[in-house]
């Protein structure tokens, strides 16, 4: 709306209201790949991910942005696929099939 | 001779014409449809491999070959190999003596399609005369190596076991009509000429089965009713033939020009794809080939039912058993038509569509290759020449010099046109950018002095979950005084093959410019790639002109050669594990094997080569989970244990890590298995 | 009592306690050890949490209750089968024996860290496991570990929680063991920074907490919360480690001068032979499985055959203790006819 | 909420403070933004009420501001405040009572400091003695005045003329206390409930007829935050805080919201104006915001004070609404007259905030 130009302005609040999160996405992929429920957070498909240093890459934040109502796109952008992450995955998720999937269903949040 | 009927006609030749139209428009409709269907220049070069002699006659040899006598069942079960020659070739003979017949006798009836088939019908001949009696021989004998086929046919149908297949396809409705139908044409085909012999002719089967026959029936009542009921079979084979598997006959000689002309899969259900599926002839011989069949649930997710399944339009099931594969390649090994699996799941796969697709342009790779061009031992000289560009701006420099190099062998050599060279530790070291160029290139390698040459070693992403494997080809690099930067040591990209099976095509090629972009940036004219997955695709895939790409093994075997790595042979023996992407992918399997000859003991699993079973660990597939690789790596392991060697080899990061986990005996990588017996 | 005669395969610390009792209870108690030493794990170990009790002293000590008892050193059971009430034992030095009553204290073996290649353990020079510090913290040499390290890592969970390693489950004393071992590095090269990767600190034992503050508050021993993906080495042969923190969520790197591999706690492969002698059942994670896991956790579903220690899953001492005393007085009332 | 869940809570902070002898300070910014609220204090509780209380020309701020705004150390400000402890005690006083949250805050944190730290107190005793040759004991009780208007809440009750309650349905007044962060954050043993469940004002509300609203936010900051509002480039992060406590209460329909703390009652005022501006979103009814009334303010509206004595036009937020739920009397023509009905000129108007 046309207003006074303060100088400054409501800023958006950082925090997440978890009960009105847009979960149609993650409940998309968690059908795709229940693989997505076993993450324990561990972070090591993200310290070994070949696209990591490209685009911030990391599978372990994908999974918990999702589940935050937040945007992965750009995170996405980069990845190769090269497998590393499903490796190095203490709990054998099949994070190249989660990737993917999400790829698929992929819309900006 | 003579022609029985002025006519030349009876009312019951009508369902085998009525078949035989409907066959022959069906598949010339199908054919041009399948070449409308080709791309452009696809289509053009098909056109032109049809009427170039070579081609041509590659051809006719290939279809008669593998159509007719199935030449490659035949070395693979000669059982099967016998059936289905015995059937097609006999019929492919009974056709041909039959238009024989008709040209000799009635050459003005040569126009009737059905004259050829129901000859002994039409005409009455005497197998008194010679050449009567040839023909009539010639006729029963390939209609008896016929029913002998027929025969072994209905017994592998009942005990498929006996012909050594323990699984094999469920035909469908359709198929059991052609099926039984098949099998029904010539008993029927016997009984109508032996009920016609005695009018006809025959000869050694023909003639005692009238006689038989005539002891007890009325021979003439049965004559018409027989040759109307093969008529009938003949004719419901062939309207069927398109809806069954039966359609691979005439798709298969589709199919062999197609690949002679070196076509590729383009569209994922159209035009080479399309005699793809077609060709398929649902025997089943991937069902026990396939790796996955370990288990019972993904025995219905080989090729013959992605075929199947293609056939049928079952988008859902496509899918699945497309992005289910370990694209491990052996069921295209051991495919009697040659039917492309893995290539028809990734094209099934590059037709998904994404909302999402990587981007690779943002990615800088100047830091990547300057370290790496930084590296070499002749940096000064050639970073000044090299640099980003330096790679195409030199390629015509040193053509000489790298030739020089060669004949001097491993002593320095001094580069001319990059301005420096630098001898370097034990190995001379072409330096100046121009050794990039192709020709130096061509001619280093043709000289055999890899050691002249700046050697780029790409380990690629799995090798830094194998930390023991990238540290054993630098250790080797070392021993042979090798001039070598390892190109990823710190941060690399990836080779793109893993996009590209998933299907992501235009992403893959967009990551491998950027790589490109690193080699050629790196000054580097040889690399080495200790993965055969990466090295699969940098040899198909990449465009690094006056860059030789080789795998570790090739390398090494040239280093042995020219006896710069020398090797004492330890007494553990091992057996080589073909990983599938250096076999069956790139055709590797000699090189690793003298290798290991000369380091180690070595023994063969029950499978191996071209039939080696893949371990499991494949980023080939895209959905099959951490618990149903499992039960295929122990059952590739168990082919392994068959050798009883002490330990396995193999030369795949991935195939390392994936054994590692699941087997009782250790497990190594060539080169380290190389590097500790390496004598220096 | 029939057969006074027990069994006790293992002569590590549950059955040499359970040997000990046994025999104050008048069983004659024959233990069965395929090394030549008693005391397994625990004897090659330094020191033990939460009191710092010397490990050899208490091996010691509990080894000096044990005349009277027989041991066979470097020997296994070669046969067992039942026989009457009891069990008829052929050993691998010939003896038979009739015994009444059997107690598997087979214990643990610590998981090969080799297997996780991407720690390079056997590959690069600087990488030992728990065991290795634990053994050199008590005077064996090893050249693996620096003079005057500057910095030490440690990483948690290292076959163990770990699916690809073959063991999802937690081997439980690993992350206490990591911090009373991260403390005494420090206390040896108080110079040095000393890094803890773990993916949950699980300290739940009594005192486990105050060594978890004193890690952190008296010895300034780094926390990282993510998992270690891959190892590389720099060309001072540094270890280079590769991690997310994941509650900072960015990617982490430490180049240290020496890793150290919590390895965890698998079962014993020759237990579940013997298990199979005496078709005793496994659990899914490859341990013994007891009647139950709450109140019957000595007693197998074979009669006469007990369990004390780490062979029904990862224990610390002093439970290990605990349960061989229990196991003991189970073995002695199930020979007197006792339930 | 449970009731006698807070209940419990309070009893366990109760503060005991005596009826008279108290030393009052004034606050720094109040009286250039609610100017009515410190004299009706004095007018209420010492002229109506007849407790001892006793104010000193000579006194000055208490440093809090400054030294929450990181331009002064906290030596300073010890300084400063041991010399209005000095003043107290020449004046013949053991208590004081602060008008200010910072202030009481500030007052707080240096007793603890001192107590704590035996040394710096003499080493501050030494400072003012060289500044200015004073000597001081130390408060034997120390409060704000909020503490007090608390402690008279029942006898301020008996006395009212205009109790809490919607003359026109009956119901209790729903009423959102807001209490400052300085007040009980801190040292929640100081505060009257405690630091969760504050009961000061709340106290003073149900005892006057209204009702509490509890609404999620409740404990969360006005948003002021020193750093937060002064520095232009942060304000921001100021408003949208206020913002947050808004969106949280909206659903309760609040008819007004009482505050004990000098910023807290300006920035829930102001930025009402300033969020309609930027989002065109108003939280009262009919487009009027929601009054904000320090808790002297809402006493003299109870004990029949004429609004505008009570100074509420300075409000950028019209009290109009409140006043006729309560049956407040007031002359709408007198409201921008001044002290002796001197026109204090009106405001311009804001383009959605409606103000009357």
């Amino acid at each position: 709306m046309e207003g006074i130009d303060f100088g400054f302005g409501l800023s958006k609040s950082s925090s997440v209201q978890l009960d009105k999160v847009d979960l149609t996405l993650y409940r998309r992929l968690e059908a795709l790949e229940p693989g997505v429920r076993v993450c324990m957070a561990c972070g090591s498909c993200t310290s070994t991910c070949t696209a990591g240093p490209w685009s911030g890459m990391s599978v372990r934040k994908v999974i918990l942005n999702l589940q935050r109502g937040k945007d992965v796109g750009r995170m996405l952008s980069c990845c190769m696929l090269c497998g590393k992450c499903t490796m190095v995955c203490p709990r054998g998720i099949n994070t190249r099939h989660l990737i993917l999937s999400l790829c698929r269903i992929y819309e900006k949040v | 001779m003579r022609e029985r009927f002025a006519t030349g006609f009876d009312p019951f030749v009508l369902p085998f014409l009525i078949g035989m139209v409907f066959v022959l428009g069906y598949c010339f409709f199908g054919i041009f449809r399948i070449l409308y269907q080709l791309p452009k220049d696809d289509r053009r070069r098909f056109l032109v491999s049809l009427i170039t002699p070579r081609t041509a006659l590659k051809n006719v040899w290939d279809i008669f070959c593998n159509c007719l006598l199935h030449v490659k069942l035949w070395k693979r079960n000669k059982l099967l190999g016998f059936m289905h020659s015995s059937i097609a070739f006999g019929w492919f003979m009974i056709i041909l003596l039959g238009h024989l017949e008709v040209f000799i006798y009635c050459p003005e009836r040569v126009h009737l399609f059905y004259y050829p088939i129901f000859f002994n019908y039409f005409v009455a001949e005497n197998e008194s005369t010679i050449g009567g009696a040839v023909l009539f021989f010639l006729m029963d004998f390939f209609l008896l190596l016929i029913l002998t086929g027929i025969g072994l046919a209905i017994v592998k149908r009942v005990r498929s076991r006996f012909f050594g297949m323990r699984r094999t396809t469920r035909p469908s409705l359709l198929d059991r009509v052609g099926l039984y139908s098949l099998w029904a044409i010539f008993p029927l085909r016997l009984l109508a000429e032996s009920f016609t012999a005695h009018i006809s002719g025959g000869s050694f089967l023909t003639i005692p089965a009238n006689w038989v026959f005539r002891q007890f029936l009325g021979n003439d009542l049965n004559l018409l009713p027989t040759w109307w009921a093969y008529s009938i079979v003949l004719g419901v084979f062939m309207v069927v033939l398109p809806f069954t598997r039966y359609m691979h006959i005439p798709a298969e000689m589709m199919l062999i020009p197609m690949r002679n002309a070196g076509l590729r899969i383009r569209h994922p259900r159209k035009g080479f794809a399309k005699v793809q599926v077609l060709s398929c002839p649902g025997c089943g011989v991937c069902i026990d080939a396939c790796p996955m069949s370990a288990q019972k649930v993904n025995i219905k997710d080989c090729t013959v039912y992605l075929n199947r399944q293609i056939r049928r339009g079952n988008e859902k099931r496509i899918e699945e058993i497309s992005d289910k594969c370990l694209l491990c390649g052996k069921c295209e090994a051991v495919c009697q038509v040659g039917v492309e699996g893995p290539r028809m799941r990734v094209a099934q796969r590059s037709a998904r569509r994404y909302g999402l697709t990587p981007d690779f342009a943002a990615i800088d790779t100047a830091p990547l290759s300057r370290a790496a061009s930084a590296a070499f031992s002749g940096a000064a000289g050639a970073t000044g020449a090299a640099g980003a560009a330096g790679a195409a701006a030199g390629a015509a420099g040193v053509a000489g010099a790298a030739g020089a190099a060669g004949a001097s062998g491993a002593s320095g050599v001094a580069g001319a046109a990059g301005g420096a060279g630098v001898a370097a530790g034990a190995a001379g070291v072409a330096g100046a950018a121009g050794a990039a160029g192709a020709a130096g290139a061509a001619g280093a390698a043709a000289a055999g002095v890899a050691g002249a040459s700046k050697v780029a070693f790409f380990s690629g992403c799995m090798t830094r979950l194998t930390p023991s494997v990238g540290k054993a080809v630098c250790s080797l690099l070392d021993k042979a005084g090798a001039d070598y930067v390892w190109l990823d040591r710190e941060e690399g990209l990836c080779c793109g093959r893993p996009l590209l099976t998933a299907g992501r095509i235009d992403a893959a090629i967009s990551l491998i410019r950027k790589n490109e972009e690193v080699i050629l940036g790196s000054g580097a004219d040889t690399l080495v790639l200790s993965c055969p997955i990466c090295y699969k695709m940098f040899s198909e895939r990449y465009a690094l002109p006056g860059v030789r790409v080789v795998s570790y093994a090739d390398y090494f075997d040239e280093f042995v050669q020219q006896g710069r790595l020398r090797f004492e042979k330890s007494d553990i023996c091992y057996v080589y594990h073909d990983p599938c992407e250096l076999g069956r992918g790139c055709g590797i399997y000699e090189s690793p094997r003298r290798l290991l000859g000369q380091a180690a003991g070595i023994a063969e699993a029950e499978k191996n080569r071209e039939e080696s079973v893949c371990c499991g660990g494949s980023l080939g597939s895209l959905t099959l989970d951490f618990a149903h690789r499992e039960v295929i790596t122990r059952k590739s392991l168990e082919n392994l244990y068959s050798s009883r060697a002490d330990a396995i080899a193999t030369a795949c990061p991935l195939c390392l890590s994936t054994f590692r986990r699941y087997s009782d005996r250790p497990v190594r990588d060539l080169a380290e298995i190389l590097d500790a017996s390496c004598r220096l | 009592m029939e057969n006074k005669n027990v069994l006790v395969i293992g002569g590590g610390i549950a059955g040499m306690e359970a040997a000990r009792r046994l025999l104050q209870l008048g069983c004659e108690p024959v233990i069965v050890e395929q090394s030549d030493h008693l005391g397994g794990h625990v004897a090659g170990w330094h020191k033990l949490f939460p009191d710092m009790m010397s490990a050899p002293e208490l091996v010691e000590q509990m080894a000096a209750g044990l005349d009277g008892v027989t041991v066979y050193y470097r020997t296994r059971v070669a046969n067992m089968n039942r026989l009457g009430s009891g069990y008829s034992v052929m050993l691998s030095n010939g003896m038979s024996l009739q015994c009444g009553a059997v107690l598997i204290s087979t214990g643990f073996r610590l998981f090969d860290a080799s297997k996780k290649e991407e720690y390079g353990y056997g590959v690069y020079d600087h990488v030992v496991t728990n065991s290795d510090l634990e053994a050199w913290f008590g005077g064996a040499p090893d050249d693996r570990i620096p003079d005057s390290p500057a910095r030490v890592a440690f990483v948690h969970c290292v076959g163990s929680r770990d699916l690809k390693a073959g063991n999802p489950q937690c081997s439980k004393v690993c992350c206490m063991t990591a911090i009373k071992q991260a403390i005494e590095m420090k206390e040896k090269f108080p110079s040095a920074e000393v890094w803890c990767f773990y993916m949950d600190l699980r300290l739940f034992g009594k005192k486990y907490e105050d060594f978890y503050i004193a890690a952190q508050r008296d010895h300034g021993i780094h926390f990282v919360r993510g998992r270690v993906s891959e190892v590389s080495e720099d060309i001072h042969g540094h270890v280079v480690l590769k991690a997310e923190d994941t509650l900072a969520g960015t990617p982490v790197k430490l180049n240290a001068d020496l890793l150290v591999l919590m390895a965890g706690m698998l079962c014993n492969d020759d237990t579940q032979g013997l298990a199979r002698m005496v078709h005793a059942d496994v659990d899914s994670d490859g341990f013994m499985r007891s009647r139950d896991n709450i109140y019957r956790i000595n007693e197998s579903n074979r009669p006469g055959i007990f369990f004390a220690g780490a062979c029904t899953g990862t224990k610390t001492v002093p439970e290990t203790v605990a349960e061989a005393r229990a196991a003991a007085l189970d073995i002695y009332n199930y020979l007197n006819g006792r339930d | 909420m449970i009731y006698q869940g807070k209940q419990k809570i309070w009893s366990d902070y109760q503060k005991e403070l005596p009826s008279d002898g108290w030393f009052y300070v004034r606050s720094c910014i109040r009286q250039s933004f609610f100017p009515g609220s410190e004299k009706y204090f004095l007018e209420i509780c010492r002229d109506l009420l007849g407790h001892d209380i006793y104010e000193s020309p000579h006194h000055t701020t208490c440093g809090g501001i400054a030294y929450h705004s990181d331009t002064i150390p906290q030596e300073t400000a010890m300084t400063i405040v041991a010399r209005q402890f000095a003043l107290m005690t020449e004046a013949g006083y053991k208590n004081l009572v602060t008008s200010c949250i910072t202030s009481f805050g500030n007052y707080t944190e240096i007793l603890e400091t001192w107590r704590e730290y035996p040394e710096l107190e003499a080493r501050i005793r030494e400072n003012l003695w060289k500044a200015t040759r004073r000597e001081f004991e130390k408060p034997e009780y120390l409060a704000h005045a909020s503490d007090l208007v608390h402690k008279f809440r029942a006898e301020i009750g008996e006395r009212a003329v205009h109790r809490l309650v919607d003359v026109r349905t009956g119901e209790p007044l729903r009423i959102v206390e807001h209490i400052g962060c300085h007040y009980s954050k801190m040292f929640p043993h100081k505060g009257i409930g405690g630091a969760e469940y504050p009961c000061v004002l709340s106290g003073m509300v149900e005892s006057w007829g209204g009702e509490v609203i509890d609404y999620p936010e409740r404990r969360h900051c006005c948003g002021f935050g020193f750093r937060q509002y002064l520095v232009k480039a942060n304000r921001g992060y100021s408003v949208s805080n206020t913002h947050k406590k808004f969106e949280s209460m909206e659903p309760y329909h609040p008819d007004a919201i009482i505050t004990n703390c000098p910023g807290c009652p300006y920035f829930l005022d102001r930025w009402q104006y300033v969020i309609s501006e930027q989002t065109g979103k108003t939280y009262g009814r009919g487009g009027y915001g929601i009054p904000v009334l320090t808790y002297e303010e809402l006493a003299g509206l109870v004990l029949g004070y004429d609004p505008w004595d009570l100074g509420l036009q300075l409000h950028q937020v019209a009290v109009e609404p409140l006043l006729d739920k309560m049956g407040v009397d007031y002359d709408p023509d007198a409201k921008y007259l001044g002290l002796n009905k001197k026109d204090i000129l009106r405001p311009g108007l804001p383009t959605v905030l409606k103000c009357c």
